[in-house]
């Protein structure tokens, strides 16, 4: 058990399942001598040789195809897209190709991958290096996506994913990389795919959310029940497709009340999904609104301070529309 | 820099490059299977009974020639929608070929999801293809890559049109296996046309070969029309590949007899007397007539083979047409692994 | 005033903004000679030549990215897209380009451009020549996503999103074509981008939707009101981004239940945006659940006759779940 | 083919390219401007008060060379966001470019929206440029077609990195270009990395020049330090360009003296050797002697011209400085036009 930040726990994981299995290699831009931007994979090209760590071509549309042929011959890449922002080119390899090799292959082929890419903004990243995407690929059938947020579920998800036999594109808050420090155990776990969690219990409403939302959201609910005695269940999604309706409807169905918080652009973003689903499935064990609260619908995050602060959904933001919902 | 292959023209061309008479005899039944198998395909569309078929005829002489020289259950093949005859190669049978134009169930290819000649074999090597035009290049460079990281001696041949070119997956496809050496071999079956769009219009090159350079490797033209010239600038691409020589881009000059598929009316973008122009130059006949000089095949023999493999595909065609559709409630599976 | 189809429309239209404004003009893969493979530019070579009927290479992103630059240059063009199945490789030039021009310039620079793409499914186009894409484009703030489904409206929209001083993306669904038949007026009109359309007026239930599904839900209306003396009131979306959410609360606040139609797959598909709309703003003017029909959550429209039936919703089925919300 | 331009090193090389003494000085006051940018930008950086900055050292002479022969208020500059001296010779102060730096409402590139080194300004044809890489590669070959369109007699110049080669965009965009003979000039800044991966593992080949001729036009590596020769080639590009003679693809060989940007830390990737070895061929030294021994300056004149520069970008660093931000509610403007 050592205490680990986010990106840390990424690094240790790949590392380790890199040493177990000779088939595992990591792909993107920069992963070699750099050891990635973000360093996840420090130190690996000393370790583990150029043909395991492969720096590749400023192309991420061949990153997202080339891993497609690795895998349909026998390797588990684990592909690193420098920025979420810039996995848009690979969009058509990953939705007509990806998701799509078993279904129509009629289950003869499949593409065994993990796609890394750090998403999401407060980092002073601006239009192109803030973006969440996990509203476009959730839309996907055939490819899985996740979100984990804490240090465990990055390590048990993380193990997860390059054992899966299907395209798994692993989202990671790049805010939540050094932010967010949590236990890890020393030894290999798995978290599964496809399970929503309860990272909070609670009572008179639930607040369903993922990555560095999470944690807002657990911090607004601590400041509700010090502050106002209100008791606030916190759900974290963690996988975004195949989606757990189950957890969440259980959840709602307990506390009677529902929100759902999303850095993304609130219109046709992955809350939507949410809301609708809780909706249609439990609307009348529901006593209060349903409530959506996400970024405004702007093409992206701006660079300058008060903009980009303006565009992030915050604690105090948080905290008020649960106390609104709580109170209704 | 891109260089032209000249051929002569004796009749021991073959022994020269190694082929047996047992070995031409087989390669002229899969090109004059191909061409039986487009005949019937386009017959069964007009009588309705394939709603949508995509032809080959032109292109057999450069598929049966440059698939050739891949080894079977070593080598992989990363065909496009245009390649029944790099898939009669590959080990494709008439029938596997109907299955997928009725869209019937045992469809090797996908099960009738996908629309016919979007081929696909896991036991012969042939990777599934898409609809999207060269999303298919990237794949192949990533299994060469596999390849040489699994240390096999084995190598990818990936086979497009023209039109294919365009495509950014294209550049980056080839960009990396020029990096790496990749042991792969790449294929372009240029036909003068992307549907309607005619070459001038597709690039500002007359010979898609010169563009092995921009990669760092070789790039070749040869007459499609050729079979054994096809088939020796394979060869010699493949032996370089696979003994660790890098990748090679080769540009069959080749002709599309039909229209681009069964939705298509090329009138309005070819003139009758440009088609009857390159039918003259049709690979079959072409072959048929070496074979013949070589003393190999006559006249008769010729005529008979054609029956006899015309009544085995009616028969393939029977069974194919009278095989089961996929049932409903399964378009549902396969989505992810099944839980066996 | 003549009937017409909806190709025919979108073939007419075009044809008198060349004729209006010699600035606009048509771009893609084989709308010169060939006319279009839909036939939409049939003629144009002859009339309009080779500058303003552009063939252009097989290269989707270029497409787009080439009228970006065309846009910012003082042209108009409307570039078509062969199948929507095929826009994906432009996925970036939309998202990060198009829709981000006008925006990241502080409104310094702008892109009037239009982009076709005939869509959905039906017509036996398997995995590739069926899908639906709205979802992932309504989801692009900076980019406005239409999907007229009469005549009347594919005119009146085209000519105002070759007006728009902003990228729209023009969604024509295929199988609508030649199906669809319409009076459409001789002379030009406009029809405002981001105003839904209530199709068919009813009291007992609110019915949602576009495209081809749009012409189904009429058939099962006008079923329901014929066999069962239901009134369904059926609301054309029309424009996906910016949503209408005005003129479709209002009718589902007049009818008191709601569902929602569409042919894409249902899971974060665009009903997702709509249910969740009306369960926020309007849920407690419901008396009735909130239903959505939508296709399944399987990669894309298989081939086989059989397995594309399975994939459609259908007119059997949208009545039904009308009838069964009436009842409730 | 691709040629590599050699160049004789007489005193008389401006005279034999038609620039006057003024042109020279007028060139070199802007080379030294962008370092001293560079400079300041990186100590601003170090002070905090700049979270973020992309530096330009060591492509000043590439840039200007370039940049120079376009036609301001006719010509269009579409950079990528190294180019900072490109903007400046397209008329750029250094307090827009500290505007952008502090994200001031007043930017002229974005109001502070975008990244700095996004650069952007209409009036002054600076296409507005994204992170992406390569995405402004079609709209440089889109506004070349509309140029021509129009039958105006304007070229555009696209500047862009070696690691840019890679992307499907650039590929697209030089094909299209071929294709149509475009009025334009594409021009590769190549400094050997994209952040750390070296050209090695970004292209099989050396010369990016060499791609010329995959899409049917020149190619030429010219020696990126060398402001003059990068001129020359230039020149050149742009009056075949402007004379209907279609594109040009011009490799600067040159090279990036600081990390790729203020976040990066290239001692893991370059030793200290490298970069050492490099910044003895500094294009503004080069440049200053070849002035020195035309008669043009002195190394007076060298000092007093850097004094007075430095005393200039200081005064407008704090005008940038002093600026407002822009208002948090505007984030919400200009997502679609604005109703007037
Ligand atoms: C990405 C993409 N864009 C457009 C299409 C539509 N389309 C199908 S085949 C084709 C032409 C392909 O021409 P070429 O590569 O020369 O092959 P050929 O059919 O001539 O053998 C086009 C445009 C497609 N399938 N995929
Ligand atoms: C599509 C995309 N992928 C990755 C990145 C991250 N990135 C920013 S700059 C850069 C390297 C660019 O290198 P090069 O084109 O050689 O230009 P240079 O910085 O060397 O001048 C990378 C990988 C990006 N901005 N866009
Ligand atoms: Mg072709
Ligand atoms: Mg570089």
């Amino acid at each position: 058990m050592a205490e680990k930040n986010i990106v840390q726990t990424i690094h240790d994981t790949l590392w380790e399942e890199m040493k177990e299995n000779d088939r595992v290699l990591v792909m993107g831009e920069d992963v070699g001598a750099r050891g990635g931007v973000f360093r996840a994979t420090a130190d690996f090209l000393d370790e583990f040789g150029e043909t395991r760590v492969l720096d590749t071509p400023l192309a991420e549309s061949s990153i997202v195809g080339l891993a497609i042929g690795m895998a349909l011959h026998g390797l588990i890449p684990v592909a690193e897209i420098q920025f979420a922002d810039f996995i848009h080119p690979a969009f058509d390899q990953l939705v007509s190709e990806a998701a799509r090799l078993r279904y129509r292959s009629n289950g003869d082929f499949a593409v065994p991958m993990v796609v890394r890419a750090p998403y999401g903004g407060g980092v002073h990243g601006a239009l192109y290096h803030s973006q969440s995407i996990e509203a476009f690929y959730g839309h996907v059938p055939g490819l899985k996506v996740v979100v984990p947020a804490t240090p465990y579920d990055v390590k048990g998800m993380l193990r997860t994913a390059i054992r899966d036999p299907d395209p798994v594109l692993f989202l990671e808050h790049k805010k939540t990389y050094r932010l967010i420090k949590g236990e890890v155990p020393d030894e290999p776990f798995e978290v599964p795919i496809g399970k929503a969690d309860v990272k909070r219990e609670g009572d008179d409403l639930t607040c369903v959310a993922y990555g560095l939302m999470l944690h807002y959201c657990l911090e607004a609910a601590g400041k509700l029940a010090d502050e106002d005695g209100v008791s606030v269940e916190v759900v974290d999604v963690r996988t975004i497709a195949p989606l757990d309706k189950e957890t969440i409807l259980e959840s709602v169905r307990k506390t009677g009340k529902a929100m759902v918080v999303y850095e993304d652009n609130r219109t046709y973003g992955a809350g939507a999904e949410i809301v609708a689903t809780i909706a249609e499935e439990a609307m009348f064990d529901l006593d209060g609104p349903l409530v959506r609260v996400g970024g405004p619908d702007i093409p992206a995050m701006p660079f300058s301070g008060p903009l980009e602060h303006f565009f992030m959904p915050n604690v105090e933001g948080i905290h008020a529309a649960m106390k609104e919902l709580a109170e209704f | 820099m891109a260089t032209r292959v000249k051929q002569k023209r004796p009749t021991d061309r073959h022994s020269r490059l190694g082929l047996t008479e047992d070995d031409l005899m087989a390669m002229y039944r899969t090109m004059v299977t191909a061409r039986l198998c487009d005949e019937q395909q386009f017959r069964l569309n007009r009588q309705g009974k394939a709603p949508f078929v995509v032809p080959v005829s032109g292109h057999e002489g450069c598929q049966v020639g440059t698939a050739w020289p891949l080894i079977k259950g070593t080598d992989i093949f990363v065909p496009y929608y245009r390649d029944l005859a790099v898939c009669l190669v590959a080990g494709m049978t008439a029938k596997d070929i109907f299955l997928g134009v009725f869209a019937k169930a045992d469809d090797p290819s996908s099960g009738g999801r996908q629309m016919p000649a979007h081929w696909g074999h896991r036991r012969l090597g042939i990777i599934s293809g898409s609809s999207p035009i060269a999303t298919q290049m990237p794949h192949a460079s990533g299994i060469a890559y596999a390849m040489k990281y699994l240390g096999q001696e084995a190598i990818v041949g990936c086979w497009f049109g023209d039109g294919a070119t365009s495509e950014g997956d294209w550049h980056e496809a080839l960009n990396f296996a020029g990096i790496h050496d990749l042991p792969i071999v790449f294929v372009c079956e240029n036909n003068l046309y992307a549907i309607s769009v005619p070459l001038s219009k597709q690039m500002g090159i007359k010979d898609v070969s010169v563009r092995g350079e921009a990669y760092g490797f070789p790039g070749v033209s040869v007459d499609g029309n050729d079979v054994l010239a096809c088939y020796e600038v394979m060869q010699e691409a493949v032996d370089r590949a696979r003994s660790g020589g890098g990748p090679t881009l080769i540009e069959c000059k080749t002709y599309r007899f039909f229209p681009h598929t069964s939705d298509d009316d090329d009138r309005t973008y070819r003139t009758r007397e440009e088609v009857e122009e390159a039918k003259k130059k049709d690979p079959i006949p072409a072959f048929a007539n070496y074979l013949k000089q070589a003393g190999i095949i006559d006249d008769d023999k010729v005529e008979t083979l054609r029956e006899e493999l015309k009544a085995e595909i009616d028969k393939e065609v029977d069974e194919a047409w009278n095989a089961a559709d996929p049932e409903p409630e399964s378009a549902l599976r396969h989505v992810f692994a099944e839980e066996d």
